[in-house]
């Protein structure tokens, strides 16, 4: 009841934006600001004039700060609504309420037009290797295709700087006029890399850039990314579902559920001492290639699915798959707020923060009888 | 007497670009109540290998061996292998979602599965779909049995499919990718629930993934398949800990966060070889850092490396693990092993030429070794040889 | 196959001057001394009418090469004015978003929802006949569902992510249309053209059989066999429903071979183009 | 001026379109429809000699040939053989149904024969093998023909005196005579202001005294059955009167040899005062009707089926032309011209209804003189050419005689006879006036080697005229049937003579409508030739339905069938003469006349005659065919056994 | 569902209403010549009587004005009467209605019952001699114009075989069912297959590709893993959801069957809609010419909703909102 609309109240935004990443427009340091940035989308229904029924709250109010030259990892599982929120970083998508600052501007408004210019800063990498490039183009006019849209270079002159891209990522420049279709999935994620790193960005936001990489090749792109970071003086945000990689490439690491940041830390704090139970969960369940410390670990297993992110639940949003929810749990949202004084840069939105070494049991409640998002007509 | 012995099986594909040789004389045992792992990456030919076993891969020129409980599989007739599909073989498949029929009740699928083996009626099928759904932990399985699928959620729809193999209470059962489509929370259910339930029910598994985690945590045995050959079979731990072959130990350092991973990932360079057009020798040896002259050329047995451990590399037996003591080791067993000969040395000269022209500014001269080189396994329609690519696969 | 019976039929169509000149015949020319009967029914295929000749005197074989002209011009024409209205109005329903859409897309019901023979008919006689007119209304009704199909591609492509990568490198609509769609439409769109074409074919030798087509003494295909049924005149008079017949079924299955092929070819997920 | 025509209900075998064809053909003016219709040889035609109003035939007189002998298909055709038996059903097998069936508005030839079974009127054609009787006027409800003699016309020839026979009646129950004032009913409801009333009231109005003034009134009448019904009964036409109940008494105008004639037609027919409950032709009034003939409409399922029974009320005695032979007649509706003729050939039906022998299958079955064809002539000139004198095209080349005296060398008119099946089916004309018809007489003015034009000539002679690089002329012409054909031989014949013929189609409402009948069109230079037809509506006297409709230019305006604003004082007044004279032979010499001038004039290009192939099954005996229906008299007709 | 159909119904009005008014259009662009066709030549003449005419069919009046007047009539259910026959439009089209039916029904489940049958037995077998030949097979029906297939039956299976005395199928015409249902057809046989010719080809492959994807299915997988026989495989699981799209295809293709018939029944001389709609055009019987064309966009829409229906009937995934 207490809670308003979009998540955070204003004050505790404040409270964690002055703690965890001080204040957004005057800090030299934040590349990318989100304040309370919402994102739904309508389900209209109606006869002859649709009238709206209900949202999907894909993103529900987040907040966080982005610094210059860090990898921010952001990790969730499917449908916590992180890919939707890469967008709204980027400005794919127009936001429903929030706001964006990049590089000091609120970017949050501005038309399609209005963005271009701020569009050369920041790029993406996608995940599909072989959807984000278009099978009917060269790959040479693919990665050239910044140029040609920024009007940055014509003729002989781009098709050395995108020789020059395809050199830097790995490519033979040579390849320069054939089709996606000749070159596998981690070359084509080189390709995508190339066409990003084009017009020399701030900012890259990589979603799910490796899941669909075999494990081989999956490490070759990463190193890529780290090279290529270190090189460029190049901003990350990584999204992710595998946690191992996060971790792998992450300075910070986010923890998204259903459309809300449920913690923020910096990598070891969040992998050593996770606050917030679903982060705890969400680590305890990942695999281990490692048959001893898979055999000794103990598995959090959450019983029940995520819920649908039309009808969240009420409170905090875990709080019926969660092993140490209570009453309050489901009345009040909690706010993402600092776990301990003295470690300002971990944040988690949780009643009742996990302690250091605590161990969490098995869900009480009964596996929630949920149906699963996306069946609806939306 | 092992449930299933496999010996030298051999499939392969005619298709329009070439012949498709999907699995190149792999053989092995599963035990009555274990589980074997096998691990490999996309186009390793392990799904084909298992889906041959119980005639899913109609069209494919099938040769050798696979006793099952001592009649072989594939010289039954297609009627004799329908009794033991679903009844004493069950499978379940990669995505649940796609794997059942969208069009069909959960209940439906299941009770049909019944009805094709048992001369039951339909109601007390109906009862069992129920108790196996219960047994699966699906909450209110009287009710949810006659949902579709797309009602359940995703860990829902694989307990089904689990409850579906279970139905007959079969000797084997073939998990094929079974947690792939499932967010890191869900798979770990399904894979306790399967855990679980085959210690109950006293079933041999075979598993099939390439996520060396499910493997680590589910298998006895462990084969790691590489361009349609058993590459390496070993107990778990021993592959995990003392892996022989180069392209196991390669697969574990790729993986991030992996005890043998330090700050940086050691990746395999290159890309895994088409099914059409295998390397000579070793399909390995373009992608391998201790290729030697005879890799080129000759094709390595399956070597004992010790006690139900074998590996097919020519590399002396005692080189095991992971490590940089280990790497040296090889680095120079493999030295030794192209000592006199030109050929392998000229593509140890080429490939470092390869990663000194695209790597220039990267210190990592591994990541990038494969850079040049086209993929055919993906798209074989559409490859294109370039003559880059010609020169490093030879 | 097909594509060699193609191009003879363009040589033909295209050189139909110098070969009727060449059979002796015009292509209007009445031979009404030995071209027919007494009692005026055509003379059968012989040494002076290599194919027979119609009721007029006519020489079929010259009428055929003169037909096929006809043909591929209307077939040819009407295809491709119909796949570029379909292109471009699919196009627009599927990209420019829903508001864009709905109107189209009811444009196009509508269209599909005529019955559109009778309606060809209907608009035929009511303006007269004639070559373009002909061409319009195949193309008119014919857009409808190459739009339909091309909407619906494009709606899935607009959600592919290197439309998505356009977008966030700061490309406009336009640019997205021409440079990440329409490539992508190339082959389904040759797909169309060439199974658009026997389509057409086929309803330019309808409204001529009923009437309302090509002029004569133009000869058409549809005019040669409307021709042959009338007073039941093939009934005595084979060759004149055959050649005819014949000409334009192997002209369609020609066609219809080849959009196999290209579809074959090109996008080897079938996709229905004509209800009928 | 009205007159009207019929559509000869034929349709084309397999007609795809077999209605457009339906269409233009029923479009007003007869004939020039449709396309397998066929003339027969010439020995049919000569035989015919022509018809004429009186008793005495002065048509015959001028024919070329004046035997009555007929030819052996004719006669093998009729199968008269043995003595009439009674009983058996009837089986016609046709395509489409009847225009109207109400005698008001039915027009088709199709109507025609089976009007001949439920209705009656006072004079008749007799159905006869010899075609001069076969189109003479003989008395049917009347007991005789008036004559001055016989007191029945007065001698100023205005005024008919007609008595009924005292036994005809309808099959009412309880049946009940057929008076005169059931016959003036008649007459009133031609006027009745529905659009079904088709061409019938021309044929009266300006004939009858007072019948204009009746319509003009009538017309003002809402449509609706109660109006109708207060306005004929209380409404008289002053020139119709029932003298008493078996007296009628016309009063004309002027004099018209031809009014017999005019009577003969089923418009003529008499009305029960029932049909006074229905709208002329309405669906209930088909439902209705009431006969007097030998067979009444037993049933009638509209475009499917007619059932015929025999009419208990009707006598033999009473009917000097009709037989009641047959116990059922059965009329089935659907199957085209091949599927007729199938089912005719295999003996499942017996007779024609609207369709004919198809034209490419006449040569094999006259070859083979298969007993059961007859081909029989139709009197009728179609098509032909017609040129729009007022053209301003060319330079208004066309209102030049010596232009079109030119053009009439070019045409091919053994070509064109070959388009409607050749020598079997028609014949050459070179005259306006056809066999049959009053006046009619072979001539030719214009001589071309065996008809097939003489385009050297042509060319000269338009050189001569002075258009030495010839003309192009616009030709609107139907998709239907033979129309195309008959455009495409004409533009070849003319092409020869330098002429360049641009053809369009034309619906068939707009062929007359927008063209033919329309003299803003014609002004315009809209179109400059045309190949309409012409079938009478009745043979022999009948001037009033040929050469007055065709070229009697005073009354040029829209809708007129003057097409092409031809107007000469000459003819004018021969067609005065012929309408009004009593003398057969100085009606006929007049029309000769006016034949001769409108040649001379090249106001126009015959081109042929027709016939109709017929067919029938062998069970059918005395096939007698009727000019006037084009088919057989099914109140003639007896089956033999089975 | 209720929401779904009265939307479907609102939008099917709206396109309804669309194509009546480019009807209506068209008459505007060259009116009709009625009264002239009517009345024939020589009353024509007669300008108190064609006035009379005009007015009485409402023709004299502005096109817009006549446009209104329909559509009051037809809300109260009133199609008008034809300008030549006087007979309710409804009767009319009441009377061809079973014939085009009894072709358009019997065509139909020959083209589908065999197109699919086909169809699924060639996706079975891909690439064998079998699945050639159907693939020849249905491009060339799907080559055959209706009007050359109907000819060329005509000729060879009436006409030739007549005259070699043989008359199993009777060159036209039609004979109500009713009235003698052997009769009905032998009468209908040769207009089946021509109508069901084409289509049955276009089925054929539809069914094939169909079939083929959907045999590439994991579910097909996991029925066979089931120990399933490979009859129930093909037709209880492949068949089921190939269905899906067939059902789709069926619909449109019912509806838009008018076209084929009106070749069709001018060919074998049915006197059905087709014949009816093509006569009218010819006489521009205006009231016929709308009742039809509009009864055909009903059709169509009509059966695009039962289309959707059944498609949500067939495939639980979709709900009707």
């Amino acid at each position: 009841m207490t809670a308003l609309p979009h998540g955070t109240s204003p004050a505790a935004a404040a409270t964690a934006a002055a703690a965890a990443a001080p204040a957004s427009t005057d800090d030299d340091d934040a590349l990318l600001t989100l304040d309370d940035v919402v994102k739904h989308f309508p389900i209209r229904r109606g006869v002859v004039i649709k009238s709206e029924v209900g949202q999907v709250r894909a993103v529900d109010g987040v907040s966080l700060t982005v610094r210059r030259g860090e990898t921010l990892g952001l990790v969730g599982e499917t449908g916590c609504g992180k890919s939707t929120l890469a967008r709204c970083m980027t400005r794919l998508y127009p936001l429903t309420s929030g706001r964006i600052t990049f590089d000091g501007r609120d970017i949050s408004r501005l038309s399609p037009r209005a963005m271009r210019p701020y569009r050369r800063q920041m790029q993406m990498i996608f995940q599909d290797p072989y959807g984000s490039l278009n099978p009917h183009r060269r790959i040479g006019s693919i990665i050239g295709d910044p140029f040609a849209i920024h009007g940055v270079a014509d003729g002989p002159e781009r098709k050395r700087k995108v020789q020059e891209l395809m050199e830097l990522v790995g490519l033979n420049p040579e390849h320069f006029n054939r089709f996606p279709s000749d070159f596998s999935g981690g070359q084509r994620q080189r390709i995508g890399v190339a066409r990003a790193l084009a017009l020399r960005p701030k900012l890259i936001v990589c979603d799910e850039p490796v899941s669909a990489l075999d494990v081989s090749i999956q490490a070759q792109i990463i190193n890529l990314l780290q090279t290529l970071q270190s090189e460029l003086g190049l901003t990350y945000v990584f999204i992710a579902h595998d946690l191992s990689v996060v971790e792998h490439v992450s300075d910070r690491v986010a923890v998204m559920y259903l459309g809300k940041i449920v913690e923020i830390a910096e990598r070891a704090a969040l992998y050593g001492t996770p606050r917030h139970p679903y982060t705890a969960a969400l680590l305890s369940a990942a695999s281990v290639a490692d048959p001893d410390r898979a055999a000794v670990r103990q598995r959090i297993v959450l019983h029940g699915d995520v819920p649908s992110p039309i009808d969240p639940p009420s409170g905090c949003r875990f709080h019926p798959r969660c092993p140490k929810a209570q009453e309050i749990c489901s009345r009040v949202q909690p706010d993402l707020v600092p776990v301990l004084a003295d470690l300002p840069t971990h944040v988690t939105a949780c009643h009742f923060p996990m302690a250091d070494g605590e161990k969490l049991g098995t869900a009480p409640v009964e596996p929630a009888d949920d149906r699963p998002p996306g069946t609806g007509v939306w | 007497m092992p449930l299933l012995e496999v010996r030298d099986l051999t499939v392969s594909f005619h298709t329009t670009d070439g012949l498709v040789q999907a699995v190149r004389g792999v053989s092995f045992d599963v035990e009555k109540g274990h589980t074997l792992g096998v691990v490999g990456e996309s186009g390793s030919g392990k799904t084909v290998c298992t889906q041959t076993l119980i005639g899913l891969t109609p069209g494919a020129d099938v040769s050798g061996r696979a006793l099952f409980d001592g009649q072989d599989l594939l010289r039954m007739s297609s009627a004799e292998l329908r009794k033991v599909r679903g009844a004493r073989i069950a499978a379940i498949f990669q995505d649940p979602l796609s794997s059942l029929h969208p069009l069909y009740t959960v209940g439906w699928q299941i009770v049909e599965m019944i009805r094709a083996h048992r001369h039951i009626a339909r109601s007390a099928a109906r009862a069992r779909a129920i108790e196996l759904l219960d047994m699966v932990g699906i909450p209110q399985a009287a009710s949810r049995v006659d949902d579709y699928p797309h009602q359940f959620s995703g860990g829902m729809r694989q307990r089904a499919m689990i409850a579906m193999a279970l139905a007959l209470d079969p000797d084997l059962i073939i998990a094929d990718e079974p947690t792939t489509a499932l967010d890191a929370t869900v798979q770990a259910q399904v894979i306790e629930l399967m855990m679980k339930l085959q210690a109950e029910f006293d079933t041999a598994l075979i598993i099939i993934t390439h996520d060396m985690g499910v493997i680590a945590e589910t298998a006895d045995e462990v084969m790691v398949m590489y361009a349609g050959k058993a590459v390496e079979k070993a107990d778990r731990r021993t592959l995990f800990y003392f892996p022989h072959h180069p392209y196991t130990k390669g697969l574990l350092e790729s993986i991030p966060g992996s005890t043998a991973a330090g700050e940086k990932l050691r990746p395999i360079p290159g890309q895994p070889p088409s099914l059409i057009s295998i390397p000579t020798g070793c399909a390995f040896h373009p992608r391998c850092q201790y290729v030697m002259d005879r890799c080129i050329s000759e094709v390595p047995p399956l070597f004992d490396i010790a006690g139900g451990h074998t590996s097919a590399c020519f590399l002396p037996t005692q080189i095991l693990g992971l490590g940089e003591d280990v790497d040296r080791e090889r680095a120079s067993a493999a030295a030794v092993g192209r000592a006199e000969n030109g050929a392998a040395a000229r593509l140890a000269a080429r490939a470092t030429e390869e990663i000194e022209t695209s790597g220039v500014h990267l210190p990592d001269a591994g990541a990038l070794a494969g850079a040049g080189m086209s993929d055919r396994s993906r798209d074989p329609g559409t490859s294109q040889n370039s003559p880059d690519d010609a020169g490093t696969q030879q | 196959m097909c594509g060699v019976f193609i191009l003879f039929l363009v040589l033909v169509a295209v050189f139909a001057d110098p070969l009727s000149h060449l059979i002796g015949w015009g292509p209007t020319q009445q031979d009404r001394a030995t071209g027919t009967t007494a009692d005026g029914l055509p003379v059968g295929p012989g040494r002076i009418h290599l194919l027979g000749a119609d009721q007029l005197g006519r020489d079929v074989l010259v009428r055929l090469i003169y037909g096929a002209r006809v043909s591929l011009v209307v077939g040819v024409s009407a295809a491709v004015a119909a796949v570029l209205i379909g292109v471009i109005i699919g196009l627009c329903a599927g990209f420019l978003g829903p508001a864009v859409d709905s109107v189209l897309a009811r444009l196009m019901d509508v269209v599909l929802a005529f019955p559109f023979l009778l309606f060809a008919i209907a608009l035929v006689t009511v303006v007269g006949p004639s070559e373009p007119l002909e061409i319009a209304v195949i193309a008119f009704f014919s857009w409808a569902a190459v739009g339909r199909i091309v909407r619906g591609q494009t709606l899935a492509i607009r959600e592919r992510e290197y439309v998505e990568a356009a977008r966030s490198l700061g490309a406009g609509n336009l640019r997205i249309m021409v440079v990440d769609v329409l490539p992508n439409l190339i082959a389904p769109v040759l797909v169309y053209v060439t199974l658009l074409i026997p389509i057409s074919i086929v309803f330019e030798a309808t409204l001529s059989f009923l009437g309302v087509g090509i002029i004569p003494p133009t000869p058409s295909w549809g005019n040669m066999l409307d021709d042959a049924q009338q007073g039941g005149l093939y009934q005595v008079a084979w060759w004149f429903l055959t050649f005819p017949a014949a000409a334009l079924v192997l002209t369609t299955l020609a066609f219809n071979l080849l959009g196999d092929s290209v579809r074959d070819a090109l996008d080897p997920r079938t996709e229905r183009l004509f209800a009928k | 001026m009205p007159l009207l025509s019929r559509r000869t209900g034929v349709i084309s075998t397999l007609a795809i379109l077999a209605m457009i064809a339906a269409a233009c053909s029923s479009s007003p003016k007869s004939p020039s429809v449709s396309s397998s219709n066929s003339g027969t040889g010439t020995s049919s035609v000569s035989s015919a000699g022509g018809g004429s109003s009186g008793p005495t035939s002065s048509a015959s007189s001028t024919s070329s040939a004046q035997s009555s002998s007929l030819t052996p298909e004719q006669l093998a055709n009729v199968n008269a053989s043995g003595s009439p038996v009674t009983g058996g059903t009837l089986k016609i097998v046709g395509n489409a149904d009847v225009d109207h069936l109400d005698t008001v508005g039915g027009y088709y030839t199709t109507t025609y024969t089976l009007e001949r079974a439920f209705t009656r009127q006072l004079f008749a054609n007799p159905a006869s093998t010899d075609p001069a009787k076969a189109i003479s006027v003989v008395p049917d409800v009347a007991t005789d023909l008036p004559t001055k003699a016989n007191g029945g016309l007065s001698a100023d020839g205005k005024t008919y005196t007609i008595h009924l026979r005292p036994d005809v009646m309808w099959n009412t129950s309880p049946a009940r005579p057929v008076t005169a004032q059931d016959f003036v009913l008649g007459f009133k409801r031609l006027c009745n202001p529905t659009q079904n009333s088709v061409g019938a009231p021309g044929y009266y109005e300006g004939v009858i005294v007072g019948m204009t003034e009746y319509c003009d009134a009538f017309a003002k009448v809402k449509p609706d059955v109660a109006d109708f019904k207060t306005f004929m009964t209380t409404h008289d036409i002053s020139g119709i009167k029932a003298v008493d109940n078996s007296t009628i008494q016309f009063t004309l105008v002027n004099p018209a040899s031809d009014f017999p004639n005019i009577l003969t037609l089923p418009f003529g027919s008499a009305a029960p005062v029932e049909y006074l409950n229905y709208l002329p032709d309405s669906a209930e009034f088909r439902q209705h009707t009431i006969s007097d003939g030998p067979y009444y409409i037993a049933s009638y399922t509209a475009g499917q089926s007619y059932t015929l029974k025999p009419n208990p009320a009707w006598k033999q005695s009473s009917d000097p032309i009709r037989h009641q032979y047959l116990s059922e007649i059965d009329v089935t509706l659907g199957p085209d011209e091949a599927a007729v003729q199938q089912q005719i050939a295999a003996g499942t039906a017996d007779m024609e209804w609207d369709t004919t022998v198809p034209t490419a299958d006449v040569p094999q079955l006259k070859a083979t003189k298969d007993p059961r064809m007859g081909i029989y002539a139709n009197y009728d000139t179609n098509p032909f050419e017609i040129f729009n004198l007022q053209s301003p095209n060319n330079g208004g080349a066309l209102s030049k005689a010596a232009v079109r005296q030119a053009l009439e060398y070019a045409v091919d008119k053994t070509a064109i006879g070959k388009i409607y099946g050749g020598p079997n089916l028609n014949t050459p004309l070179n005259q306006v006036i056809p066999p049959g018809n009053v006046g009619y007489k072979e001539f030719n003015l214009y001589q071309t080697p065996n008809d097939a034009g003489d385009p050297a000539k042509c060319k000269s002679l338009l050189a001569a005229a002075g258009y030495p690089n010839g003309l192009t002329l616009k030709d609107p012409y139907r998709t239907s049937g033979k129309h195309p054909d008959v455009y495409q031989s004409i533009q070849a014949d003319f092409a020869k003579c330098g002429v360049k013929v641009e053809g369009f189609p034309v619906k068939a409402s707009d062929f007359y409508g927008k063209y033919l009948s329309d003299p803003k069109a014609a002004k315009q230079g809209a179109w400059d030739i045309a190949e309409p037809g012409w079938v009478p509506d009745w043979y022999g006297n009948n001037a009033r339905a040929v050469m007055e409709p065709l070229f009697d230019g005073r009354h040029y305006g829209p809708g007129s069938t003057d097409w092409g604003d031809y107007n000469n004082d000459t003819v004018n007044k021969d067609i005065d003469t012929a309408l009004t004279s009593t003398d057969p032979a100085e009606v006929d010499k007049a029309m000769h006349e006016a034949d001769m001038q409108v040649m001379k004039d090249a106001a126009f290009i015959p081109f042929q005659t027709q016939s109709t192939p017929l067919f029938h099954s062998s069970r059918v005996h005395n096939a007698i065919e009727l000019p006037s229906s084009i088919n057989y008299d099914i109140t003639n007709v007896w089956l033999s056994g089975s | 569902m209720l929401r779904f159909l009265i939307r479907r119904t609102l939008t099917g009005l709206l396109v309804i209403w669309l194509i009546s008014v480019v009807v209506f259009a068209i008459f505007f662009i060259a009116p009709p010549n009625v009264a002239f066709l009517l009345l024939g030549k020589f009353q024509a003449s007669n300008q108190q009587l064609v006035e009379q005419v005009t007015a009485q069919l409402g023709l004299n009046k502005p096109i817009p004005v006549q446009y209104w007047d329909f559509l009051v009539r037809l809300l109260h259910g009133n199609l008008g009467y034809s300008y030549y026959s006087h007979e309710a439009v409804t009767t009319l089209i009441g009377r061809a209605l079973p014939v085009t039916a009894s072709l358009a029904i019997g065509a139909a489940v020959i083209w589908v019952v065999s197109g699919v049958l086909i169809g699924v037995l060639s996706a079975t077998h891909p690439r064998s001699i079998r699945d050639r030949l159907a693939t020849l097979f249905a491009l060339t029906g799907l080559s055959f114009p209706t009007f050359v297939l109907g000819l060329i039956l005509l000729f060879f299976l009436f006409y030739k075989l007549h005259l070699a005395g043989i008359d199993w199928f009777p060159g036209s015409g039609y004979i109500p069912l009713t009235q003698d249902p052997w009769q009905w057809f032998l009468h209908l046989i040769l207009p089946w297959v021509t109508l069901a010719v084409a289509s049955m080809a276009v089925y054929v492959r539809l069914a094939r590709g169909q079939m083929l994807e959907v045999l590439g299915d994991d579910y097909i997988r996991t029925a066979r893993a089931k120990g399933l026989s490979e009859t129930r495989v093909t037709f209880r699981h492949a068949l089921r959801a190939a269905l899906v799209p067939i059902v789709t295809q069926f619909g449109i293709d019912v509806a838009t069957l008018l076209g084929g018939a009106i070749v069709t029944e001018q060919v074998f001389g049915l006197n059905g809609l087709g014949a009816l709609s093509v006569s009218s055009v010819v006489n521009q019987d205006e009231p016929v010419i709308i009742a039809i064309v509009l009864l055909a966009a009903v059709f169509v829409v009509v059966a695009n909703i039962l289309v959707d229906i059944l498609y949500a009937v067939l495939d639980p995934r979709v709900r009707l909102e």
